[in-house]
């Protein structure tokens, strides 16, 4: 049952009123039971995998306390050890708690590479066989993708990674990693959560809080607004514009783009806005996973406000471990000898930046598409890093450009350029065609294509433009308030009557210019197939 | 504050003009909020054709281009309406066939070729009055068979002989839901 | 503090409720300009329910039977719950819900929508279904018709599915809005009294490839055969006279086969067209598909003579029989006057035009 | 130590090298840090092991010095 159905807002209802209602001891094993319950409502056979990888976690995850725990009462019970001696031992613990982490992690991302890579995989190896024989390996036609298979192992995967960095140590209770691991919420579209952030508020046990109950209600309100007033409008002319690059082609493409990316803002903010009340309802805290990002000024910063908690996973699960692998390192100390300095100091970043890349278009699905959309965001953030000399010498030259808002407008305008044209690749279905589409907005512009019956003809109507277009301009307006302060906080200031009236207004037209029922499919998240 | 009001104030403007825009116009008949499929495409026809006064045509040909061309229709043309909207179902009377079409989808489009002698033929030349077998000796093996008759199943829509006494007593090109 | 805020939350739940109905009142579609015969299945509840003779059909029934003939002719006091191509479990559900609130002693069903196997398209279901009080029986009455792509909380609450009719709004939306709208019918009766002669012969059906009806008809039929027979109801079958859409003989087989094996009452009135005085170029309005005023007059004259032989009372003599039946034909005569003078200063009539 | 601070001038000229908030602020990015860390492996030949990369040890030139020394006499 996804987001927008009565079934879902049903199951939440019920779930707070018993939430509230159960002694405080039986409020978390509730959210475990509601997870289920919600898991199972997609399919039974979902959850043998989601189980798998919960106990795997949860066993190795002990191991590697108990291993450390076991080294450090050996070193309290031999205090004269001398240095190597303690050294030698901790290496033998590092590499038990290595080999534990290795299995592990093996053992997740083979289910995930399994499920939902190995036809892309095969895809690859049959295309270069087919150069010098005909043969084929079959692909898997009946590959199940349980519901939200990339974000929960994502999160487990980030929790042992921790655990065997000594961060903290395991958690006893499976249940309560279970939970961590399935809290219903956050299955559909993330966030990749951090287990000491979301631990604290999940296990504890909480209080009915009428402000953060209301505040939760505003917050869900706000992104079924956004996902079903805006998000599934566009979606309609979207699919039309990128599923017939032949006719629409030139400035059509550019116009696809942009409607491509209002429709993924809403409906990804949307679907988030709705996990975190939700999840608020419980007094549960999840991380934020967007900070207006459409306001970014460059590339590295629009990836530090669009889905956070994916970045900050790559960055700390990826990125740094790989910098500071020893391979890497003995790399740079070669490059250092052979090249000089200036190599040095560009491999090891060059190298884990390509890799978190790879990864990152990997992971928004099995195909070039998103594998080259990694590679060009990797691109654009290595060429911007070295081009920093030139960077600084322009604004020697003029000081105080930073605070004009023109110089920002630019920078901003620039980088959503830049992203959209890179978004091109999550719309055409292969390479060759978005590099065509794209080609055609400079070779074939064909401007003529943009009159009144092109729009109409991609599936909505002149009002649904025009309430898409408004929807637009009120988010645009609640974010730019939102840049001084919660806009709940300003609300909530101005009394019952007004915030009542707000919140009423936008009942209605989620209700009456919302699109779905019977000719809208709203429950296809673009983001819930991961 | 002031900019953010102002910018709060267009959308509701913006908000007037949508509800204006195709509100309070008087509107009749529950046309899709969609539009409907762009006019004038001109409709194909699938699967058999038929070919009657040198013209070739079949399920899915627009009845404007072709009724004329037919020839002399034997009897006015009778025109049915689904019960609570303006849905209309006509069927055109010609010497040994008859064509019926409807405007399901917009424009009046054939659905239905109904061959009831053997004065005519299929392009493939079967005709009312063949055995079986005569017929699965131009056709092949049916895709569908019972005890009334067998078809052919092709491009969204039948062929369909039926049976009487052993013997082919009808030919009907029908749309194939 | 307490009560300050569970006040508060009273509050807004109470506004939220409010705007949701208002919304849903708004949006619902009134068929005041087409598809008026929506409007039909409400109608029943405002009836007096003291019917002794109860039709459920489609166009056949609601189009061709005049309760008010019935009582004038024969003092049989009856009621149409008629909707566009009701299927026959529609019809069952129909006669199920009006169980609830009166026991006629005859139901009569009209047979043609034995032909329709499975929900023929969504519209048809809301006609028949939205204007339902809500009860178990409409419960079950959605679950058998939906289609796959609907849902049930879509009639429970309609405004989830008519909401996108916010642009095709227009001034009866809001006249109607809390206000309900002209009574349509008399008795579940449409009446349309201009005419289109059918001149050449009925147009003939094309051969079918299987004549036999669906299993599901069989069982709908069965259940209320099996209904009419727990309420002591006498169940009578019919099948109207009408040329289109062509009644099969080998259809017409199947129904006298079951009728004579279960001892119903079957009358086909395409086989009485002449002793009832039907003639195709005065009695319809639009070729012999629908019999006008004057072709349901015949018929109810011909039909009511039947019922009343078989168990349908004479109430003319009873004082609240005759004053609710009063109220009717006062209403059924005016319909007619109205509809004379639109024909006569336009000269065509369009949807079923009634006096406010 | 000072070498420390001498790494963070040359990455940034103007850094306020008193500071304690460098991450937190944004100030270092990722890629800042990384190089910070393959500066202090070519200095002092010691590898920062990824479980030190915390926004704690490199907020202020006094905390990677703590950092780097620990690591040193390990």
């Amino acid at each position: 049952m996804g987001f927008v159905s009565v079934w879902f807002i049903l199951f939440c209802a019920v779930a707070v009123l018993l939430y509230y209602t159960l002694p405080k001891k039986w409020q978390w094993p509730l959210l475990l039971v509601a997870s289920c319950a919600f898991y199972a409502s997609y399919d039974l056979r979902y959850f043998g995998f989601i189980a798998v990888t919960t106990v795997s976690v949860y066993f190795a995850a002990c191991r590697i306390s108990l291993l450390r725990a076991r080294q450090n009462s050996y070193f309290q019970e031999h205090p004269e050890l001398e240095k190597d001696a303690k050294k030698a031992y901790k290496a033998k613990t590092k590499k038990k708690t290595w080999a534990w982490l290795i299995a592990c992690l093996l053992l997740n991302f083979g289910i995930l590479f399994a499920l939902k890579y190995i036809n892309f995989f095969i895809g690859n190896i049959n295309a270069i066989i087919s150069i010098f024989s005909e043969s084929k390996i079959p692909t898997f036609d009946k590959l199940l993708l349980p519901l939200g298979i990339s974000y929960y192992t994502f999160k487990t995967a980030g929790y042992i990674i921790d655990v065997y960095f000594g961060r903290y140590e395991a958690e006893k209770n499976i249940f309560k990693l279970a939970l961590f691991t399935s809290f219903f919420p956050t299955l559909l579209n993330g966030p990749i959560d951090r287990f000491p952030l979301t631990a604290p508020s999940l296990f504890a046990s909480h209080s009915w809080d009428e402000k953060r109950t209301r505040f939760a209600l505003q917050r869900i309100m706000w992104g079924y607004f956004k996902k079903v007033v805006i998000a599934d409008r566009l979606v309609v002319a979207v699919i039309a514009i990128v599923s017939d690059p032949e006719k629409y082609t030139g400035v059509m493409v550019a116009v696809g783009a942009l409607l491509y990316a209002a429709e993924l803002y809403c409906d990804f903010t949307g679907g988030i806005d709705i996990t975190i009340g939700v999840a608020n309802l419980f007094g549960v805290e999840v991380s934020e996973n967007f900070l207006r990002p459409f306001f970014s000024k460059n590339i590295a910063e629009y990836w530090r406000r669009w889905h956070i908690t994916l970045g900050t996973w790559f960055k700390d699960y990826t990125f740094y471990p790989l910098c500071t692998a020893k391979p890497v390192m003995k790399l740079t100390k070669f490059c250092k000898n052979k090249f000089g300095a200036g190599v040095a100091k560009r491999v090891p970043i060059y190298v884990a930046s390509i890799v978190l890349w790879f990864g990152t278009g990997a992971w928004h699905g099995a195909s070039w598409n998103f594998i080259l959309w990694g590679m060009g965001n990797c691109l654009v953030i290595l060429v911007s890093q070295e081009l920093t000399p030139l960077y600084k010498r322009f604004h020697a030259k003029h000081p105080n450009i930073d605070g004009k808002w023109h110089y920002k407008t630019m920078c901003i305008i620039r980088t959503n350029a830049i992203m959209c044209c890179l978004r091109l690749f999550d719309c055409y279905k292969d390479v060759p065609t978005t590099f065509k589409a794209f080609g055609s907005i400079f070779a074939k512009p064909s401007f003529g294509l943009l009159t009144g019956k092109t729009f109409l003809g991609l599936g909505l109507s002149a009002a649904d433009y025009i309430i898409a277009f408004a929807g637009i301009l009120l988010i645009f307006a609640v974010s730019m308030i939102q840049r001084r302060g919660s806009v709940r906080e300003m609300i909530a200031k101005k009394g019952f009557a007004f915030r009542l009236a707000v919140f009423a207004l936008l009942f209605a037209v989620i209700i009456v210019f919302g699109a779905y029922g019977l000719g809208y499919d709203s429950n296809s998240f673009i983001y819930s197939k991961f | 504050m002031k900019k953010t009001l102002l910018i709060l104030l267009l959308v509701l403007a913006v908000c007037l003009m949508a509800a204006c825009n195709s509100g309070t116009g008087e509107t009749s008949g529950t046309e899709s909020e969609a539009a409907s499929t762009p006019s004038g495409s001109e409709h194909k026809a699938t699967g058999y054709l038929f070919e009657y006064n040198g013209v070739s045509f079949g399920v899915g040909s627009a009845t404007a281009d072709i009724i004329e061309k037919l020839g002399e229709q034997t009897e006015k043309p009778y025109t049915s309406n689904s019960c609570a909207f303006n849905g209309k179902d006509t069927v055109y009377y010609f010497a040994s066939f008859e064509v019926s079409d409807n405007d399901e989808t917009g424009d009046l489009v054939i659905y239905s070729i109904y061959l009831k002698d053997d004065t005519v033929a299929t392009k493939e030349g079967a005709y009312v009055g063949m055995t079986p077998d005569e017929v699965k000796a131009i056709y092949g093996e049916p895709s569908e068979s019972s005890d009334g008759g067998f078809s052919y199943v092709k491009e969204g829509m039948k062929l369909n002989f039926f049976l009487k006494d052993g013997v082919v007593s009808a030919i009907s090109y029908y749309v194939n839901k | 503090m307490r009560s300050k805020v569970v006040l508060r939350a009273a509050i807004c739940v109470l506004v939220f409720a409010f705007l949701f109905f208002c919304l849903q009142r708004l949006l619902m579609p009134k068929y005041t300009r087409e598809a008026e015969e929506g409007r039909l299945t409400a109608e029943y509840y405002g009836s007096d329910k003291n019917h002794d003779v109860l039709f459920v059909g489609d166009c056949e029934v609601y189009e061709n039977i005049s309760p008010v003939t019935l009582w004038r002719e024969y003092g049989i006091s009856s009621y149409v719950r008629g909707s566009p191509q009701q299927l026959i479990w529609h019809s069952y559900y129909m006669l199920e819900d009006a169980l609830r609130y009166e026991t006629p002693k005859i139901v009569v069903f009209n047979v043609l929508s034995m032909k329709y196997g499975e929900p023929q398209n969504e519209a048809y279901n809301r006609l028949a279904l939205d204007g339902m009080r809500f009860s178990s029986t409409k419960l079950k009455a959605i679950k058998a018709s939906m289609k796959s792509e609907e849902s049930l909380i879509s009639y429970l609450f309609p405004i989830l599915r008519f909401h996108s009719r916010w642009n095709e709004l227009n001034s009866d939306d809001l006249k109607y809005m809390f206000r309900s709208t002209p009574q349509l019918s008399v008795g579940g009766y449409l009446m349309r009294v201009d005419t289109r002669p059918l001149n050449t012969d009925p147009p003939v059906g094309h051969q079918l490839m299987d004549y036999s009806f669906a299993d599901i008809c069989w069982e709908y039929l069965e259940k209320m055969r099996s209904l009419c027979e727990e309420n002591g109801i006498q169940l009578v079958l019919m099948k109207a006279p009408t040329v289109a859409p062509y009644w099969y003989p080998e259809w017409e087989s199947q129904i006298r086969e079951y009728a004579e094996k279960h001892s119903l009452k079957y009358y086909n009135f395409l086989d009485h067209v002449e002793t009832i005085g039907i003639d195709y170029t005065t009695d319809t309005y639009d070729e012999g598909q629908h019999l006008n005023v004057w072709g349901a007059e015949k018929l109810s004259a011909f039909f009511g003579k039947e019922l009343a032989a078989i168990g349908a009372p004479d109430r003319r003599a009873e004082k609240d029989f005759a004053e609710s039946w009063a109220k009717l034909c006062e209403r059924y005569d005016a319909v007619k006057k109205y509809q004379l003078e639109i024909l006569e200063q336009t000269g065509t009539i369009t949807g079923f035009p009634v006096p406010e | 130590m000072d070498k420390i601070i001498e790494m963070l001038l040359q990455l940034h000229p103007d850094i306020d090298t008193s500071c304690d908030s460098l991450v937190d602020d944004g100030i270092l990015n990722s890629i800042d840090v990384v190089t910070l860390v393959t500066e202090i492996f070519n200095e002092f030949d010691v590898t920062v092991p990824a479980s030190e990369i915390v926004p704690e040890n490199f907020n202020s030139a006094s905390a990677i010095w703590e950092m780097v020394s620990g690591l040193m006499d390990e």
